[in-house]
């Protein structure tokens, strides 16, 4: 964990979260916090498309299966949890749980610099396995959501929109076949700016999203300790999970701990958008504090390392 | 100058597009809008992320519009959504315009 | 308190500059503006590049003032800007300062 | 509909947080904030660096909580900042939010 | 046309234009837009100043004639044929006109990445000859708009700005001006901000201009059939007037390729702010939806390839 | 003068001085200016955290005293200038006052940068300096006007956080600790983003500051003579303090250029923010007119090289 917190992008997360705790007068414009994160998941998607233009595709459709399944296992176990333990709502329950299905493309970005970090190599086709997860969640959320419940037409069409062509998984996407097309030669224009300039950007965004995540704290009295506790057990069940099919489907000790992170972190601009169109009833301010101010920070401060730890003992067992 | 009612429309900014068809629908033949912050019952909109940024939408409409829009959007989206809708007089001229 | 008026103009940015300087020699003593997009008779404007913006320029003046403000924008901008213009009547302290 | 008063407050940005929460302690329900720009006898306001913005304050309320917010502004704010208050009349349904 | 294709760049735009058309929530912050629009003005402005540094600069001297030329007869032509076979408006016509005669920085830097990227070399004074193109067809614009409508009197002084110290203008000017003085060496402690990061940025700033591109496109009903021909038929004529005007003041092929680019391309920052000032009978939605909405894209995707195949074709006819 | 003038940053100053003074339509739009200086202050404090991982601190003691001494002296010194010879009212010299205490970041980068440029060597901790040098001038000054006005209940609170949360001094000591804890290894993700990229950023920066600074311009006739010639005259005087405490404490040529222009620099930030809130009697548009369209523009422009030399003259004297 230490060699995590001296992560510089750890740090300034935990920088961004002090000076939201202590009230400082820091904030960031709107406009920054929008143009890092579309920023971020081009370069996302741009390395992950590099890459993929290298690697061995054959290698990815397990793992891809492996992902799809646990982006509709996760919400399922994540809505029960809710539901009966939890005693949420349906919509409230629902809601939550997609985003608990569905991923943090920014959690993946700094999972993949702490591996770099300790030298860990993984499979070069992992940025495939987080626009896998993205989606599904999404879709079984909703669909629970509206089993019963009535709650007017469902603006499908909106919907869709939100979702396919919700910003997040465009962009992810947008970078992904470029990458692929131009390869890691054809990237070299833009290298700098979207490659050796990723980290620092990464840093910086994370200085603030430590403050949204810390403005999101203020409702932890409200949304009440069982969903706090939801938002730090859910992760450890999830990663779980992603560490058995990691090791089941044959990813390194690397791309396991990718899986189990991408599994464990939950979702704060795809599902979020999706949800307060497609299931209105549930709270907003739910989803959003467990997802952006519990698990957010956790995966950041300790599940990462934790998940590499899980990878490396699952190996040993399973593997 | 004419009588018009000026209606004032403050609620998430994600439903934004979703408020204005509707607007244009009931007969509104422009709108202006504004981003903003604020609070309310459904807690501080600081718009320090996505979900969380407000939307100041203006309508100058005849009495019967504004009255037709009022009614809509408490019926759509007061339940769900953190929104507020207020009515003022206004005089303008071209009243042909709105 | 006091009655005033309240002046509120919504046109394309790019005018801002000539709209205030008019206004202010037509013996306004202040104005607050805020950028804004909207749509209208001239189409969308979404601000989406330099001349799609609007603005919303917001003047509390005397009466005469406010129907000298109108008068002039409508036969200098309305025919060939985007714009519009409506008043509405509003209370203020301190009078002198407007 | 019920009728309300909007008190419209315009002063700088750097002193928003006090107004809101002045404003709140005197009964006020909500506020909507805007971010704006402008002119008036402290000079110009561009918003071009940290001390220069103005926001725009709008809360909607009954007329005593109205007037309370108005006086105390006068005798607290109106000596040492640029700011200026005023008020309307607007109609709201749901009159108990307010 | 292919390598074109393979250039980020161009892919950036690709993307922006169909999240346009597929209607995806993508939006950039109106900030980001201004902000990179002024940063590819000033990074223009010093790299050509840093090559101005270094090169003879007597050569300049007719290419910048045949520039100013071009700036002067491109409007007039344009002006005639919008006037005469397309019936618009005496000041409808002079405005599209004035946004033809002008140049889009934007594509320039475009060409300027295509050449690189196929490694075609190329006058190192280009960057003057931009500059040289802005102004003239500006002010054509306004004195034919002007010759009989009488619509007010002229803000001089408002339109001087507008277009001397307009904001392209004058960061082109600038730029090239501490670039000139600095010399590259000099500028080395800014390289990695302004000319590493800048194919990077211009990436960037591409997926915005495809985003407002795409919203264009919906007026092109509004325009009528003539003007979208108009739109693809007069950057072929102007780049053919490039291409001859090119060879005959002895630029090489690269050297060609941009001055028929640059003659080909329509302003969309300089022109349209002037215009709507100094003519505002012209409706903006004529200029903007052919300069923006047709002739960018159209450049981009087809010119620029193109007119590098026809600068090649006419050396060899009067090289 | 002429190195400083040769520098890229301050050549940008120039230019958006010059835009602003010939009302060019140049603009950058807010965000710009709050991102790049909270970048700007990260990265000063990350520089100067990592330098100070290498460096022995035993020898940052008596010039850090020093400093805190500066931080006391001048803000006295300024104050009884301008109350006794300025006729300035107690609120407004004690405001003005503390601007001249406190220091200008900006104009600590640009030092720097001057130094690096010239080849002349600093002591690595320099950066501690600026830290110690924002505060006390601040209390000093709002003790000062509170001394006998009673202005209503000092909002401490409110205060506090305005000084010591404040963005400024905040982003430099997170800056401060991350680089100092990492050191200049563990900061190599982020150096591209931090450190190379920094002039870059900076000069960008002051093309917009060059602007605000032009704004600035028109209330010079507002705030009179006195408060123009002090802008002037008091920067020199500090530098001269400056000068003499580097020296006695044992600073290199460099050092002591670094702790006169630290001197000589008035805040434009932290201070404005503070006294607004604890000195709302004091009318701003003299102290932002006389920090920021003043001093801030003749310590770039006549002063860094300036104090360069009075650095090595005082050297020869006492060194
Ligand atoms: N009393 C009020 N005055 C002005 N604006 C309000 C008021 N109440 C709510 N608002 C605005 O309307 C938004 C939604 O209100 P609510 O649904 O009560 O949370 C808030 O975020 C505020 O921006
Ligand atoms: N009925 C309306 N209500 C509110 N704002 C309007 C209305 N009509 C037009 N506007 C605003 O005024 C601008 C110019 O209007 P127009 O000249 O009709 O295009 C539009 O872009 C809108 O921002
Ligand atoms: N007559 C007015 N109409 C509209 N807004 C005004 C007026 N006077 C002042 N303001 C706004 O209130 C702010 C503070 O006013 P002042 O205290 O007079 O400088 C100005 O910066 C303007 O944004
Ligand atoms: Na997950
Ligand atoms: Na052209
Ligand atoms: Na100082």
């Amino acid at each position: 964990m230490i060699e995590n917190l001296l992560d510089p992008v750890v740090l300034f997360f935990l920088a961004g979260l002090i000076a939201g705790v202590l009230k400082s007068d820091l904030r960031l414009p709107e406009s920054i916090y929008e143009i890092l994160s579309i920023y971020l998941l081009l370069a996302i998607g741009l390395k992950g498309g590099a890459e993929l233009h290298e690697s061995q595709l054959h290698n990815v459709i397990s793992p891809a299966a492996a992902s799809i399944v646990l982006g509709i296992v996760i919400p399922v176990i994540a809505y029960f949890i809710l539901r009966r333990l939890g005693k949420f709502s349906r919509p409230d329950s629902a809601a939550i749980a997609a985003h608990y299905g569905s991923v943090s493309a920014v959690t993946f970005a700094v999972v993949l610099s702490f591996l770099s970090q300790i030298r860990e190599p993984y499979e070069q086709f992992v940025t495939v396995l987080l626009v896998l997860l993205e989606m599904p969640a999404i879709a079984v959320g909703i669909f629970i959501a509206r089993l019963k419940t009535t709650s007017g037409p469902l603006r499908v069409g909106t919907l869709m929109h939100e979702v396919f062509l919700g910003k997040s998984l465009y962009l992810l996407a947008v970078g992904l076949v470029v990458g692929y097309v131009l390869g890691p030669h054809g990237l070299l224009p833009v290298k700098i700016a979207f490659v050796d300039l990723f980290r620092g950007a990464l840093a910086f965004f994370l200085l603030e999203m430590g403050l949204v995540a810390s403005n999101r704290l203020a409702d932890l009295k409200r949304v009440g300790a069982f969903l706090v506790l939801f938002g730090i057990l859910m992760p450890l069940i999830s990663s779980v999970l992603g560490c058995v099919l990691g090791v089941a489907t044959g990813l390194s000790v690397g791309g396991t701990t990718v899986l189990a992170t991408l599994a464990a972190s939950a979702s704060y601009i795809a599902a979020p958008a999706a949800m307060r169109i497609a299931v209105p009833q549930a709270n907003p301010t739910l989803y959003i504090t467990a997802s952006l101010g519990i698990t957010f920070p956790f995966n950041l401060i300790v599940g990462i390392p934790l998940y590499h730890q899980m990878a490396i003992a699952t190996h040993s067992l399973l593997g | 100058m004419e009588k018009r009612k000026l209606v004032t429309i403050v609620t998430e900014e994600n439903i934004e597009q979703l408020v204005i068809n509707d607007v244009k629908k009931l007969g509104a033949h422009g709108y202006t809008s504004v981003s903003a912050s604020g609070e309310g019952s459904r807690g501080t909109r600081k718009g320090d992320w996505d979900l969380n940024k407000n939307v100041r939408i203006e309508i100058v409409c005849d009495d019967s519009t504004a009255h037709a829009i009022v009614e809509h959007l408490m019926k759509t989206y007061y339940q769900d959504y953190a929104m507020i809708v207020y009515l003022a007089d206004v005089e303008v001229l071209r009243p042909q315009k709105f």
